[in-house]
């Protein structure tokens, strides 16, 4: 295919770090009781910095990063969805958690040998199927201590030290609990370093999207996946925020630079919720006119943590450790721990569309949008909250939508040739032509 | 002796709108039965349940994504139609997800002149949950106070909450005479009772419980109870539905539904600070599945109530897509099975189609009578 | 100038050849299983129709699901940009295309000028398209054509619920056992049609003029339930399901 | 035009037995969706049946049916001493005593057709599909229905023999005449699956690589319908579907359990068991007509 040569691109070389990082991690869960070590499952958005003051040595499966990662996997996807179904559950739940119960129900696991059982559970809650998820998980492995953290106390703007206090009392509560499971002795110091180095990662990961800003893009958001998947794994770790600082130093080269995503960057789009994992090609074809999707509210901010700038445009949350703030105690950094999660982006809209069309609305803007590509995803009840109201929202500010039914872990719900059509009907409608 | 009550429940919004003609007072719909209505009675507002009108609709295809359950869709089409154009107010308290984008779409497209998003903890198994929730309420109060311009003492609560308490007693005291061989109502007029008290003042939906209480020991419904059948699950107020299912051989005497039972089941225990007495009965109450967790007591609660009102088949309905409910239902189903309770299973939409339905209703009440088919 | 467009449906091929913006050839064959075929045939009836050759025609644009196999075509352009092309050329004043086709349902808001403000297809259910009145008939045993005329002659709305053009065949036949009459069933399943394109329209936050081509535009029945439910008139072309290939046509002009 | 979805109706009696002979004659009607069966049992003994489509009016469907079973044998309405209705149509088979679920009747019918050890039964009717777990006597146990979607059914096998022109008899054995067995059709919406299907033939797929891949499809879905209420052996199948090999093979592939081989008519199964509770009914009548 001839397309035309407008920017110099060239490879990610922090690419195949980012891949190792990954293996390492679904190995390291997988062998954690060769080693003496510990295992536990909880959600990309658990607040993973408080198990780490268990020890050096307790690894952690993610279950929405696993069953992406399944859901990937076309023929293992199938037979787990089917597993789930067979075992009597509703076929309209969220995709991630059918693959992640049929990986469960089949006893094995995705990189092979049987499903390694979590010796406990530490969940957040704010989607009505986080908790509940849990609970089944537990049904199916004949009961796991599980204690699940309700994060739902409203927007942040409205966010006060009561509603703090209801997060940090269930957190205090939390690490007596890990003691009385685990029967350790639980490591503030730890805690401390997770919550220093969780701040890092998340703002860090912002400043690289903020770098998207850029024309031409320096990334796109099919690489952007392999890429914040890391923070969904561990956010609160010293390797994947050290990871994101060499990765923005990267983009910001490439930045200076001019080194393009595509060669041939016309229009600039955003996608919203999660993709059909299995048919990450859809951003391959839009390629073929030029197109490339800069990001989303999802890969911008279920893992970035942003906040507005003097200047009025989005950035990286300041942290702690750049406000000086020194962490003396197991309070102070639950604290810490706490607010900072409450800002992030992708929890606002589950109290309105209104707050998440904002943001979106904003995005459009800073990062220079022709249009916005709406994944109505079947998969996930939480992120299509309110979609249709975001639609509504973009299309008043002035940006064009195109949206396509799918479902992110469920391929019998989406239907590639005909979203192909659509992206034909849609680039047609902002007047860009295909290439070569 | 039920005509009352299905009248208010038929004609809802003639009833509000009456209300309002009579006192002058300010009506507020809510969303969810976690709603802390005394607060709002207190305050001398008449607060009525948003529920849907099981009519095929058209117009909440650009506000709801169609993979969100047809209730939620059901109740923003009400309210798209103008059909509770009389509302002074709208206020939710956080429940699940689905019902939570009919509130958020009703706050931005149609005009209210108050809206209130009350964060209900989900986490209603946490000690935590209290402290946070009584703050919460007293935000409510404030809002309420500053909105009507009348400050809610506790005198006032005080009075809200009696008649509360009693209008739960009451209906308690009416499902009791369920658990009869010859139950004297029907799971219709238990079901029209139940929505007419939250379509109504509650004070005058006493009266008239008062009255049927007075009557029921000596009613004869004149109709052979059949098969003792429990349902439970989702939001159900299609009592077309119900009626069909009572007119194939069977009577529902007794229910798990936030039209029914969880609605009414616990009271406010007195407590001197008014509001934690409140939050404390929200906290307490037969949770939603969206609330039950890490434990689910709602499974233990469940079979209680089918051994108590000896029930021989329980029908689980669930709403299309209401993922709280599709996460306890195998549970459920196990649970009563194993304690000789068969079940049968039913998806509902805004409309059921009755036809298809009747043939499992009747299959399965076949299933469970021993009729003279088998030698 | 001569250009022609050819629309490649799901069902049937339509060809129109045009001069200077005015129809002077059209014809429409099913389109089988060799649509490429049907297609040739089509426009071979199309030029004969114009008396004109092949090589008298200067551009052709193709359209439709199949526009990829189409033949002759130089150039393509979806349906959605096919439709509004071709509405807005015929009748200025649209604002509002509506397309029912036998599987597709499109809505489409525009511009004077014809351009494409906002778009909304049927997802991956067939309801709300031709296909359903097709089996709806026979499980009515009543023609397709039949349909239409008869359901005027209801004045009672009975919800459907079943989505599934298919599954609602059953709900037909519990219909017809419970003795309803034959009309008030034909305009429920008009209704049913309708509602799933207004459901579409409303996407688009529809405005009058509304326009409605493709074939089951030819049905009174389903254009007086949309009708009701859209609370306005909608305008009707001439030869509503050839508008697309018309523009294709008149975008073969255009370049 | 052919309609080649249309099965060939037709009617069939004992020619050796003389009903005048026995004592107990009842009759089951079968008024489903798409078919609709009459059929008489005399002493517990099928004598005559009668198999065909039904009309959009039931009751004529039902007079028809009946008035076909009973052509050429003498016996006239009035010599039966029970009828059950069943079916979609069974409230309103005007001469029924009584109204039985096909889902019970099916289940008793397997249980005669097939005998008492049969355990699941599955039933691929025209519009809808059912799993039925049954005792040794033919009492239903459990049982699960497909909901909103007609892939599965026999309607949409219907729909596919019309669009590939191949009459439906013929449908299954030609889906068999495959080399390799192909991707089975992606579309669970009839509609879609046929416009799916379309796309194929143009691409140049012969008629049997379709049907094979939308038969396998079908088999699919039904398997998952079993898996949800669970397969116990006897296994029997009932209902129209179950005479299309195609389907019934691969559905016995994928569960891993040999369907009984049908001994009768897989259609009159319902019309059966509703017959067979007719003289049950008829029994207990007449015990309590001569207590008084």
């Amino acid at each position: 295919m001839a397309t035309k040569q407008l920017y110099q691109t060239r490879p990610l070389e922090c690419w195949g770090k980012a891949k190792a990082i990954r293996e390492q991690y679904y190995r390291d869960y997988a062998t954690a009781h060769e080693r003496g070590g510990l295992r536990w499952a909880g959600g990309a958005w658990t607040f993973g910095a408080i198990p780490a003051g268990l020890g050096d040595d307790v690894w952690s499966i993610t279950s929405e990063p696993y069953a992406a990662s399944i859901a990937a996997n076309k023929d293992f996807s199938m037979r787990c969805l089917e597993a789930t179904e067979r075992a009597g559950y509703a076929r309209d739940l969220c995709s991630y958690m059918r693959n992640y119960w049929g990986s469960v129900i089949l006893d094995e696991y995705l990189w092979g040998g049987e499903f390694p059982k979590p010796d406990f559970i530490w969940q957040d809650h704010i989607c009505c199927s986080h908790a509940k998820w849990y609970q089944v998980v537990s049904d199916l492995e004949g009961g796991i201590p599980s204690f699940c953290i309700d994060v739902s106390v409203g927007p942040y703007e409205t966010v006060n030290e009561r509603k703090i206090d209801y997060l940090v009392g269930q957190m205090h509560d939390g690490i007596e609990w890990l003691e009385k499971v685990t029967g350790r002795k639980y490591d503030d110091e730890k805690l401390i370093q997770a919550v220093y180095n969780e701040c890092r990662a998340t703002a860090v990961w912002a400043d690289v999207c903020t770098l998207n800003k850029a024309i031409p893009a320096p990334l796109e958001e099919k690489t952007m996946y392999s890429l914040y998947v890391l923070g969904t794994l561990m956010k609160h770790s010293k390797q994947v925020a050290d990871f994101y600082e060499e990765l923005r130093d990267e983009v910001r080269d490439r930045v200076a630079d001019r080194i393009g995503a595509i060669p041939n960057e016309q229009c600039r789009l955003m996608s919203d919720t999660q993709p059909p994992w299995g048919f990450l090609s859809l951003f391959r074809y839009l390629e073929k006119y030029g197109a490339v999707s800069v990001g989303s509210l999802y890969t911008f901010g279920l893992i970035g943590v942003w906040e507005v700038k003097p200047d009025g445009t989005w950035g990286p949350r300041t942290t702690p450790q750049e406000l000086g703030i020194e962490i003396t105690d197991r309070d102070q950094a639950l604290r810490i721990l706490a607010d900072w999660n409450l800002s992030k982006p992708e929890w606002q809209h589950f109290y309105s569309p209104h707050l998440k069309t904002d943001m979106m609305v904003r995005i459009a803007r800073e990062w220079s949008l022709n249009g916005v590509m709406l994944h109505y995803n079947r998969g996930c009840e939480g992120l299509s909250l309110g979609i249709a109201e975001n639609r509504l929202g973009l299309i008043e500010a002035g940006f064009p939508v195109m949206t396509f039914e799918g479902n992110m872990g469920d391929e019998r719900e989406f239907d590639l040739t005909k979203t192909m059509a659509r992206v034909d009907a849609f680039m047609e409608t902002l007047g860009f032509k295909k290439e070569g | 002796m039920f005509d009352k009550l299905r009248d208010w429940e038929r004609h809802r919004h003639d009833y509000a709108k009456d209300w309002k003609d009579r006192t002058g007072g300010k009506v507020v719909g809510y969303f969810c039965t976690y709603a802390p209505e005394e607060i709002m009675y207190a305050a001398g507002v008449l607060p009525v349940r948003i529920l849907g009108s099981h009519e095929p609709q058209d117009v909440t295809e650009p506000h709801i994504f169609g993979m969100y359950c047809p209730f939620c869709r059901d109740c923003l089409a009400q309210g798209l139609k103008g059909r509770y154009d009389y509302l002074d107010g709208i206020m939710i308290s956080q429940s699940c997800l689905h019902v939570r984008q009919a509130y958020t779409s009703w706050e931005k497209h149609i005009p209210v002149d108050f809206h209130y998003y009350l964060p209900m903890p989900a986490k209603v198994q946490t000690p935590r949950a209290l402290p946070y929730l009584t703050g919460e309420l007293a935000e409510f109060r404030k809002a309420i106070e500053e909105w009507t311009g009348r400050t809610i003492s506790d005198k006032d609560l005080d009075k809200a909450i009696a008649v509360y308490n009693e209008n739960r007693r009451l209906m308690r005291d009416i499902y009791d005479f369920r658990k009869n061989d010859k139950p004297p109502l029907t799971g219709q007029e238990a079901m029209e009772m139940v929505i007419s008290s939250q379509m109504t003042d509650k004070a005058e939906h006493n009266e008239e419980l008062k009255k049927i209480l007075a009557g029921l020991p000596k009613r004869n419904s004149g109709r052979e109870p059949g098969v003792r059948l429990m349902i439970l699950g989702s939001e159900d107020d299609d009592i077309e539905f119900v009626n069909m299912v009572e007119k194939c051989g069977a009577t529902f005497v007794v229910d798990d539904h936030c039209t029914g039972s969880r609605y009414f089941w616990n009271g406010v225990e007195p407590l001197e600070n008014r509001l934690e007495a409140i939050a404390r009965r929200y906290i307490d109450r037969v949770p939603c599945p969206s609330k039950d967790w890490e434990d689910r007591t709602r499974v233990q609660h469940i079979v209680d109530l089918a051994k108590a009102w000896n029930v021989s088949g329980a029908i689980v309905i669930q709403q299309k897509f209401c993922d709280p409910h599709e996460l306890d239902i195998p549970a459920i189903r196990k649970a009563l099975q194993g304690n000789g309770v068969k079940t049968l299973f039913l998806e509902f939409d805004v409309t059921v189609p009755l036809g298809q339905f009747k043939v499992r209703v009747e299959a399965f009440l076949e299933m469970l009578v021993e009729e003279d088919l088998f030698d | 100038m001569i250009t022609a467009g050819i629309d490649m449906g799901s069902k049937t091929v339509k060809v129109v050849i045009i001069r200077d913006g005015e129809i002077i050839g059209k014809a429409k064959t099913l389109a089988g299983f060799e649509a490429g075929g049907a297609a040739e045939q089509a426009f071979a009836q199309a030029l004969d129709e114009a008396g004109i050759a092949i090589d008298d025609v200067e551009a052709i644009v193709a359209t439709g699901a199949g526009r990829k196999n189409a033949p002759y075509s130089t150039r393509d352009i979806t349906e959605v940009g096919g439709d509004a092309r071709g509405v807005i050329r015929l009748f200025p004043s649209a604002r509002t295309v509506l397309d029912v086709g036998a599987e597709e349902g499109r809505a489409i808001r525009c511009t004077e000028d014809g351009k494409v403000l906002d778009f909304a297809l049927n997802e991956k259910c067939a309801a709300g398209a031709g296909a359903f009145t097709e089996s709806m008939s026979r499980a009515l045993e009543v023609p397709v054509e039949e349909l239409g005329p008869m359901s005027l002659k209801s004045t009672k709305s009975i919800p459907m619920n079943a989505q599934c053009a298919v599954f609602a065949e059953s709900e037909v036949v519990t219909l017809v056992h419970l003795k309803t009459p034959k009309p008030d069933i034909a305009r429920a399943v008009h209704d049913a049609i309708a509602s799933r394109i207004v459901s579409l329209a409303r996407k688009v936050g529809y405005e009058p003029d509304v326009v409605l081509i493709g074939g089951v535009a030819h049905n009174p029945g389903f254009v007086d339930s949309l009708e009701r439910a859209l609370e306005c008139k909608v305008i009707i072309p001439e030869n509503p399901e050839f508008i697309g290939a018309y523009g294709a046509a008149l975008a073969a002009a255009e370049a | 035009m052919v309609e080649y979805w249309r099965w060939k109706e037709y009617r069939w009696h004992d020619e050796s037995k003389d009903w005048r002979k026995g004592e107990f004659i009842t009759a089951g009607v079968d008024v489903g969706s798409v078919s609709s069966q009459a059929l008489v049992v005399v002493d517990g003994e099928l004598y005559s049946f009668s198999n065909m489509r039904t009309g959009s009016d039931s009751p004529e469907s039902a007079r028809k049916a009946m008035a076909w079973a009973l052509e050429g044998t003498g016996m006239t309405l009035d010599d039966i001493g029970f009828v059950v209705g069943t079916g979609y149509g069974r409230v309103n088979v005007p001469f029924s005593n009584k109204a039985i679920t096909e889902i019970a009747c099916h289940a008793r019918g397997a249980n005669y057709m097939y005998g008492s050890s049969v355990r699941t039964v599955l039933d691929m009717g025209g519009q809808d599909c059912k799993v039925i777990r049954c005792d040794e006597k033919g009492k239903v146990t459990a049982f699960a229905m497909n909901d909103k979607c007609a892939a599965g059914t026999g309607r949409g096998m219907e729909v596919f023999a019309d669009l590939l022109a191949i009459p439906i008899e013929e449908v299954g054995e030609l889906s068999l005449q495959v080399d390799e067995e192909p991707e089975p059709v992606s579309s669970t919406c009839v509609v879609f699956a046929k416009s799916e299907a379309t796309g194929l033939l143009r691409e140049g797929w012969p008629k049997s690589k379709v049907l094979a891949a939308y038969c396998s499809a079908m088999a699919h879905r039904i398997v998952t319908l079993l898996e949800q209420v669970g397969i116990e052996k006897e296994f029997a199948i009932t209902g129209g579907i179950g005479k299309n090999i195609g389907v019934v093979k691969r559905l016995e592939d994928e569960i891993g359990i040999k369907a009984l081989p049908p001994t009768y008519d897989t259609q009159i199964a319902g019309a059966l068991g509703a017959a067979l509770f007719a003289q049950n009914l008829l029994k207990k009548k007449l015990a309590e007509a001569s207590k008084t």
